[in-house]
C-alpha cells in the first residue's frame, strides 16, 4: 500500500484525513481508489492537482504513473510557470 | 490630414489663418503620441523645421536667441550657451532620451502646455521672452504668459512662438535645475524646481524661483525668492525657501505622485537647486 | 480625407522614393514601404527606443516622426551598421558579449550605441548607461550590453591607434 | 565568477560561450518576428474593446463598420461557438472575446480586418456596441468585501462544488503541525501586511499574428508565442475546429516571461482571415499590451512568523489573498506553495485567490512566489534583526535540504539552497564594507520548474553536420543551449550544429516554453534522440568496418573499432559515416520525445546596497549581486543573462512599477512612460555567482534557469531601505512618494 499524502485543501473531502494507506499500481487508480472513498474529490485530484512521487514532480495530468507499494505519494496543488 | 512644411514664417501664418484646425509642430513628441491615443488628428500638420529662424541659436548684443523648433541637443552641445545658462540648459537637456532630445525645442515643450515641461520654470526663472507671430504680425511676451492652463496658451489660433530672446546674465549670476522623477531617466517630472541668483560675495543680491509640476501653470515664489535676496543662504534661510515653495504649490494626486509629496519635494529642491545656483554663481 | 506625400531621400547611402499617407510615421514607412523591418515597434510613443535610427547622424525615434519630414534627409537603420559581410565591432561584441536574449530590442540599442561611439569614442559607464536610457531592453538587465559597448569602444579605439 | 560543486572540467562543449546560432540575424535586423510578415494581400486588424471595467452586452451593430472604405470582414463573439463556463478552457475563450459580458477595460468584443491600418482603426470605432453597465469591483479589498457585487458571472470557487457565482477564485489551505504550539514556543514573533500591485511582464515586442486561411480551409498562423502548440490547440478549440486544420510557425518572440504563454489574437486573425478570404496580420498597440493582457496578480499577504532565540523559525501562520483579475486561476495556491525555502515544523497558509475586472491575470516568470517571499523575506530579516543574527546565517540555519518538506509537505529533491547561501556569505560583496550612509539587504527566493512534454529531431546530413530540430520557442538563447549539449553527445563542434525551431507540422508535440522547462525537458529529449543517433551510427561504422556492432563503441565523436580482427582500426568519423550513409541504409535521423520527471527545482540569494535619498525617497541601487543554483550550466552567459534579467525585472517590481486603475476601471498608465520599467541608468553592473549542484533527474544535471531570479528582489531591497532608514516597505512599489511616506511616519 502506498502512503497518499493530502494538503488540507483536499481535507475538506476528506473529513480532515491527511495521510492514508491507498491501494493502487498506478496514479490513476490510486485516484479512483481515493474518489470512491471520499465524495467529490476526484475532480480536485484530477484537474485541480499535481503528483509527486517520492518527492519527484510528476508530470502534469498523469495517471499512468506506476506507484510501488511503499511509495510516498504527494497530491499538490497545481503548479505552472512562466 | 495634410502635411506642410513651410520654410518661412509668412508662409506658416498663412497655412495656421487659412484653416481653423492646422497646427504647428516642431518635435511631434508630444502630438504622435496623442494622436495615438485618439485625440482628434489636426487637419494640417505644419512642420516648423524647416524655416531657419525656427532652428537657430545665437548671441548677439548681449542677447541670446533660440528659434523655437531648435532641438535641445544643440542647447547642451553649445558651450558658451551651457556657460551662461547652467540651469537653462540642464533643464533644456532633461526632456527625455538622446533620441528625443534632437526632437524636443523650447516652443514645443512650453506650447504643449503641460504643467510638467522641464524647461519651463528656467525660462521663467531667466525672464526669457517669446517672440510669436500671427497674421498680426509679431508681438513679443514673457514666457509666463503663453501658457494659461494644462494644455491651453494665450496663442491665437494663428499664431505660434518663433523664437525666444533671452539677455545674457549680469555677473555672478547663475540657475540651476532640479526635477524629481521616479527613475534616473524618461520619466516626466513629478515636482521641477529652477532658482537663479546673483550673488555679491555671500550675500545673495537678486532671486528667481520658479516650480513645475506642482500646479496648472509654473509657479513663481516671491516668499522664497524674498528669503533669499540679503541672505547668505544659511540653513534658516534654506528652510524659508522650502517652506515658502511648498506653501506655493496647488498640486494634484495622479499616477506620478500624490499632493503632499509634490510639496515636500518641491521644498527640498528648491533649497538645493538654490544652493547649486549660489556656487555657480560664485565660481 | 488623408493625404499622400511622395518622399525622396536617402536611407542606408541608398537614393529611395516612398509614397506615404502624411499621417504615417517614419516608422511604418520604413517598415511597411521600404520592407525595413529591422526598426521595430515597441511602443509607438518614444519610450523604448526599439525604433531608434539616425537622421543626418542624428538619433531619433521613427515613431515620433512623420514620413514627410524625411524627404531629403539622410536617414541610417540597423540595416546599414554592417558593411556588406563586415560587421560593425558593436555587432560582434554584442553577439560574443551575450548582449542580447530575444533580440527585438537589439537593432535599436546597435544604433543608439554607434551613434554614442561616434560621438564619444570613450565614454564611462554612466555616460553609456544614460545615452542608452532611451533603449529598454526587458531581457538582459542591462548588463551584457553596457559591456558590449565597452568592449566595441576598445576595438574601435585599438584600431585607430 | 563562478562558484562550482563540481568544476565542469568534464565535459568539451556544455560549459562554454559559442556565439548564438540565431544571434547574426538579430544584430542586423533580418531576424523575422510575427509582425514583421508581410504577405500578397494582407489585411490589418483591429480589434474593439470594452471601455467599461464590467458590463453587459446587448447588442453590437456592425453595419456601419462593414460599410467603411477597405473594410473586408468584421467579428464579435457570434463568430465563436459557445462555451461551458465549466470547460477549463472558457476563461481563455472568452478573454479572447467576449460574448454577453465585459469583464473590464480593453477586453475585446469585436474586430475588423481593412486594407490599410487606418481603414481598420476607422472602422474599429464604428462598430457600434450597447452596453448596459453594471457594477465592477477593482481590487481584491473589492472582491472580499461583503455583499461586494459579483464581478464574472460564471466564475464558481475552484474544486467546492460551489454553484452559485463568486469573487473568490479559489481557496487553499496549507497546513502541518501546531502552530498555536508553534507561537507559543517562540520567543520573537513578527507579523505584517503586505501589499502589492499587477505588474506587467512588459516585453518589449507587443504580441503580434498574422493568420491567413486557405481555399482549403486549413489556417496558417505565424505566432508570437512561448507555444506555438498550445497555440494551435486553443485556438482550435476557440474556433471548435480540429488540430489538423491550424499550422502554427513559430516567429521569433521577443519576450515573453510567461505572458505570451495564453493567447490573444490568434482565434480572432483565422476567423477575420476566414471571412474575408486574405491573410490577417494583427499587432497591438503598447497600450493594448498593457491595458489588454495578462498582469501579474496583484496581492494582500498577511503572515506572522515566530522564532526561538537561538533562530530557529518554528511557526508561520498567513492569510494570502491574490488577484486572477477577470478569472478564475490558481495565482493563490502557487503563491502559498512558493513558501518552501525553509523548515517551518508548523505550518498555516490560507491561500484564497480573488476575481475582479481588471485585466485577466497572466503568468509572470516563477508566478506568484516573487509576492510572498517579498513578504517572507522581510518578516525573516525583522527576527534577524531582533535576535541581532547575520541574516544569512538565520537562514542557513532553517535552510531546507534534501528530503525536508515544502509548503505542500512534499519532500524537496536534490536541491543547492544552502550551497547559494554560502556563495554569497562568501562573496566578495558580503565581505566588502557597507558603503558610507547607504543600506545592504539580502533575500533569497524558491522556483519549483516544470518539466511536461517536448520533442526532438536530430538530423545528421550528407557532410558530416547536424540539424537539431524541436518545438520549443526560443525565448532566452535555448537554441545554443540544444546545440551545446547535442555537441556534447554527438562530439561534433557546435558549429556544425544548426538548432531550429520547427512549426507544429514538423515536430513532435511540444508544450509551452514555461516554467524554466526548455533546457531541462526539451534539452532531455535532444539528448536522447543524439543517443539513438550515435547508436544508429555504430551500427554503420560496424558495416563499413566489417565488425560486430558490439566492436563498435563512440568517443569523442567517432567510431571506435575495438577487438579482433580489427583492432586497432582508424576510428570512423561522423563525416564518414554520413557520407557512405546511402550504403549503409539511408539517412540518419532521430527522434525523442518525452514527458519530463524530475524538474529540479532552482534557488538564488541576492544582495543589495542601496542609498535612499532621505529628503526625496529615492533609491539608488549601488551594488547588486546575485547567486543561483543552475544545476549544471550548459551556457554560462545565458544563465547569467537570465539571472541578470530576472533580477532587472525584479527591481523594477519593487521600486516603480505597478497598475495605476482610475475609479472606474481604466488603467492611468498604459504606456511606458508612466509604466515605469527600469533602464539602463536606473541600474549597476549585476554581479552574478552562478553555484552548480546537479539535478540528478538529468543527463547534464540542469535545472531551470530562468524564473527564480525574479523572486528575491523585492525582499532584498526593502531590507537594504529598512538598513539604512530603519523603515520596513510593506507596500509596493517602493517609489519616492511611498518611501518618503514611510520615512515621515517613521
Amino acid at each position: 500500500m502506498a502512503t497518499v499524502h493530502l494538503q488540507a485543501n483536499h481535507a475538506a473531502f476528506t473529513d480532515g484525513v491527511r495521510e492514508l494507506e491507498v491501494d493502487g499500481a498506478t496514479v490513476g487508480a490510486v485516484i479512483d481508489a481515493l474518489a470512491e472513498r471520499f465524495a467529490g474529490l476526484g475532480p480536485l485530484l484530477r484537474e485541480g492537482s499535481s503528483v509527486a512521487i517520492n518527492g519527484e514532480l510528476q508530470p502534469k495530468g498523469t495517471i499512468y504513473a506506476s506507484v510501488a507499494p511503499d511509495a510516498e505519494v504527494h497530491f499538490l496543488a497545481p503548479i505552472a510557470g512562466g | 490630414m495634410r502635411y506642410a512644411a513651410p520654410t518661412t514664417v509668412d508662409e506658416a501664418v498663412g497655412l495656421l489663418a487659412a484653416d481653423a484646425d492646422a497646427r504647428v509642430f516642431a518635435g511631434a513628441t508630444d502630438l504622435i503620441p496623442q494622436i495615438r491615443s485618439g485625440r482628434p488628428e489636426p487637419s494640417v500638420l505644419v512642420d516648423l523645421k524647416r524655416i531657419d529662424r525656427l532652428v537657430g541659436l545665437g548671441e548677439s548684443g548681449g542677447t541670446w536667441t533660440v528659434g523655437a523648433a531648435t532641438p535641445t541637443s544643440k542647447l547642451t552641445a553649445d558651450a558658451a550657451f551651457t556657460g551662461a545658462f547652467p540651469g537653462l540648459s540642464e533643464a533644456s537637456g532633461l526632456i527625455g532620451s538622446d533620441q528625443i532630445q534632437n526632437r524636443s525645442s523650447w516652443g514645443g515643450n512650453l506650447c504643449n502646455a503641460s504643467p510638467a515641461a522641464d524647461s519651463v520654470p528656467a525660462l521663467v526663472a531667466n525672464a526669457v521672452r517669446a517672440v510669436v507671430a500671427g497674421s498680426n504680425g509679431e508681438r513679443t511676451v514673457p514666457v509666463e504668459e503663453i501658457v494659461t492652463g494644462p494644455g491651453q496658451t494665450s496663442l491665437a489660433d494663428d499664431e505660434f512662438v518663433v523664437e525666444f530672446a533671452v539677455d545674457t546674465p549680469p555677473a555672478n549670476t547663475a540657475d540651476a535645475y532640479l526635477r524629481l522623477i521616479p527613475r534616473t531617466e524618461m520619466d516626466i517630472a513629478v515636482v521641477g524646481a529652477a532658482v537663479r541668483l546673483t550673488m555679491d560675495g555671500d550675500t545673495c543680491t537678486a532671486a528667481t524661483v520658479a516650480l513645475g509640476a506642482v500646479a496648472p501653470t509654473v509657479v513663481r515664489v516671491p516668499a522664497a525668492e524674498a528669503a533669499l535676496v540679503g541672505s547668505t543662504l544659511d540653513d534658516a534661510t534654506l528652510e524659508a525657501v522650502a517652506a515658502a515653495a511648498s506653501a506655493a504649490c496647488n498640486p494634484i494626486d495622479d499616477k506620478r505622485g500624490t499632493i503632499e509629496y509634490r510639496r515636500q519635494v518641491a521644498g527640498v529642491l528648491a533649497k538645493r537647486a538654490a544652493t547649486i545656483a549660489a556656487e555657480r554663481a560664485n565660481a | 480625407m488623408i493625404n499622400r506625400t511622395h518622399v525622396h531621400c536617402s536611407v542606408n547611402g541608398d537614393e529611395v522614393d516612398f509614397l506615404a499617407s502624411d499621417n504615417t510615421s517614419l516608422l511604418d514607412a520604413l517598415r511597411d514601404e521600404l520592407g525595413l523591418t529591422g526598426v521595430k515597434e515597441g511602443c509607438g510613443t518614444g519610450d523604448c527606443g526599439a525604433c531608434s535610427i539616425t537622421v543626418y547622424g542624428a538619433l531619433n525615434c521613427a515613431c515620433l516622426m512623420f514620413a514627410p519630414e524625411a524627404e531629403g534627409r539622410e536617414i541610417g537603420t540597423v540595416e546599414g551598421i554592417a558593411q556588406g559581410d563586415h560587421l560593425h565591432p558593436l555587432q560582434e561584441t554584442f553577439l560574443e558579449g551575450a548582449a542580447l536574449q530575444c533580440g527585438i530590442c537589439t537593432p535599436g540599442f546597435l544604433v543608439a550605441a554607434k551613434v554614442l561611439l561616434d560621438e564619444n569614442p570613450s565614454p564611462t559607464e554612466t555616460e553609456i548607461r544614460y545615452a542608452l536610457a532611451g533603449n529598454l531592453c526587458r531581457c538582459t538587465g542591462y548588463d551584457k550590453i553596457i559591456h558590449a559597448v565597452q568592449e566595441a569602444a576598445v576595438q574601435l579605439n585599438g584600431a585607430k591607434s | 565568477m563562478t562558484a562550482t560543486e563540481n568544476p565542469p572540467t568534464k565535459y568539451k562543449y556544455v560549459g562554454t560561450r559559442p556565439v548564438r546560432h540565431d544571434g547574426l540575424e538579430k544584430v542586423t535586423g533580418k531576424a523575422r518576428f510575427a509582425a514583421d510578415l508581410d504577405l500578397t494581400g494582407q489585411l490589418r486588424g483591429a480589434i474593439v474593446r470594452s471601455p467599461h471595467a464590467h458590463a453587459r452586452i446587448v447588442s453590437i451593430d456592425t453595419s456601419a463598420a462593414e460599410a467603411m472604405p477597405g473594410v473586408k470582414s468584421v467579428v464579435t463573439g457570434a463568430d465563436f461557438p459557445a462555451i461551458d463556463p465549466a470547460d477549463p478552457a472558457h476563461d481563455e475563450a472568452v478573454n479572447n472575446i467576449a460574448r454577453d459580458e465585459a469583464l473590464y477595460v480593453g477586453h475585446a468584443v469585436a474586430a475588423v480586418a481593412a486594407t490599410t491600418m487606418d481603414e481598420a482603426r476607422a472602422a474599429a470605432a464604428a462598430v457600434e456596441v450597447e452596453y448596459e453597465v453594471l457594477p465592477a469591483v477593482l481590487s481584491i479589498d473589492e472582491a472580499i468585501a461583503d455583499g461586494a457585487p459579483i464581478a464574472n458571472s460564471t466564475n464558481r470557487t475552484l474544486f467546492t462544488g460551489d454553484t452559485e457565482p463568486s469573487n473568490i477564485a479559489s481557496v487553499g489551505p496549507f497546513q502541518r503541525g501546531d502552530v498555536e504550539a508553534g507561537f507559543a514556543a517562540a520567543d520573537v514573533i513578527v507579523e505584517r501586511t503586505f501589499t502589492t500591485k499587477a505588474v506587467h511582464q512588459g516585453y518589449i515586442e507587443p504580441h503580434a499574428c498574422v493568420a491567413d486561411v486557405g481555399q482549403d480551409g486549413k489556417a496558417t498562423i505565424w505566432a508570437s508565442s512561448q507555444g506555438h502548440f498550445a497555440v494551435r490547440s486553443k485556438t482550435a478549440k476557440i474556433l471548435g475546429w480540429g488540430t489538423d486544420k491550424i499550422k502554427v510557425t513559430p516567429a521569433e518572440i521577443g519576450g515573453g516571461f510567461g505572458g505570451k504563454t495564453t493567447i490573444y489574437l490568434e482565434p480572432i486573425a483565422v476567423r477575420l482571415s476566414q471571412k474575408a478570404g486574405r491573410p490577417v496580420k494583427i499587432v497591438m498597440t503598447r497600450e493594448e499590451v498593457l491595458s489588454a493582457t495578462g498582469p501579474a496578480p496583484a496581492s494582500k499577504i498577511h503572515v506572522k512568523m515566530g522564532a526561538t532565540n537561538d533562530g530557529e523559525l518554528t511557526t508561520i501562520q498567513g492569510t494570502l489573498h491574490y488577484s486572477n483579475g477577470s478569472a478564475k486561476g490558481y495565482a493563490a495556491l502557487t503563491g502559498a506553495m512558493s513558501i518552501a525555502s525553509y523548515k517551518f515544523p508548523n505550518l498555516d497558509l490560507m491561500a484564497i485567490g480573488t476575481v475582479d475586472n481588471t485585466p485577466k491575470s497572466a503568468a509572470y516568470r516563477a508566478p506568484s512566489a516573487p509576492q510572498a517571499a517579498f513578504a517572507i523575506e522581510t518578516l525573516i530579516d525583522e527576527v534577524a534583526d531582533q535576535l541581532e543574527m547575520d541574516p544569512i546565517d538565520l537562514r542557513l540555519k532553517n535552510a531546507v535540504v534534501e528530503g525536508d518538506p515544502t509548503a505542500m509537505g512534499a519532500p524537496h529533491p536534490k536541491i543547492g539552497f544552502i550551497e547559494t547561501l554560502e556563495a554569497i556569505k562568501n562573496s566578495e560583496h558580503y565581505n566588502s564594507p557597507v558603503p558610507e550612509g547607504a543600506g545592504r539587504g539580502f533575500g533569497t527566493g524558491f522556483w519549483f520548474n516544470i518539466g511536461e512534454q517536448s520533442s526532438a529531431t536530430v538530423n545528421l546530413n550528407e557532410d558530416g553536420t547536424a540539424t537539431v530540430i524541436t518545438g520549443s520557442p526560443d525565448i532566452g538563447g535555448s537554441r545554443a543551449s540544444m546545440a551545446l549539449m547535442a555537441a556534447e553527445e554527438l562530439g561534433l563542434d557546435v558549429h556544425r550544429i544548426t538548432p531550429i525551431v520547427a512549426d507544429t507540422e514538423s515536430v513532435g508535440f511540444t508544450d509551452i516554453t514555461e516554467g524554466s522547462r526548455a533546457t531541462f525537458a526539451t534539452g532531455m529529449a535532444v539528448v536522447n534522440a543524439c543517443r539513438d543517433l550515435i547508436e544508429q551510427m555504430k551500427d554503420r561504422a560496424a558495416v563499413m568496418r566489417g565488425v560486430a556492432a558490439d566492436q563498435v563503441a563512440w568517443i569523442d565523436g567517432a567510431a571506435i573499432i575495438e577487438g579482433p580482427p580489427s583492432e586497432g582500426a582508424d576510428p570512423v568519423s561522423i563525416a564518414e559515416i554520413t557520407a557512405a550513409a546511402k550504403m549503409t541504409g539511408g539517412p540518419l535521423t532521430a527522434t525523442a520525445s518525452l514527458n519530463a520527471a524530475g524538474a529540479g527545482p532552482s534557488f538564488a540569494a541576492h544582495l543589495a546596497d542601496v542609498r535612499v535619498d532621505e529628503e526625496t525617497g529615492q533609491v539608488e541601487i549601488l551594488r547588486y549581486t546575485a547567486a543561483q543554483d543552475a544545476g549544471t550550466a550548459i551556457h554560462p552567459s545565458y544563465v547569467e543573462g537570465q539571472m541578470q534579467g530576472g533580477s532587472a525585472q525584479g527591481i523594477g517590481w519593487a521600486l516603480n512599477e505597478e497598475y495605476v486603475f482610475s475609479a472606474d476601471g481604466v488603467m492611468q498608465n498604459a504606456g511606458f512612460l508612466d509604466y515605469r520599467m527600469p533602464v539602463a541608468s536606473d541600474l549597476p553592473m549585476i554581479e552574478t555567482i552562478i553555484v552548480e549542484v546537479p539535478n540528478p533527474s538529468h543527463p547534464y544535471g540542469v535545472r531551470g534557469v530562468g524564473e527564480t531570479g525574479i523572486v528575491p528582489p523585492i525582499g532584498t531591497l526593502a531590507n537594504a531601505i529598512a538598513d539604512q532608514t530603519g523603515v520596513r516597505m510593506a507596500d509596493l512599489p517602493m517609489s519616492p512618494p511611498k518611501v518618503l511616506k514611510a520615512l515621515n511616519e517613521r
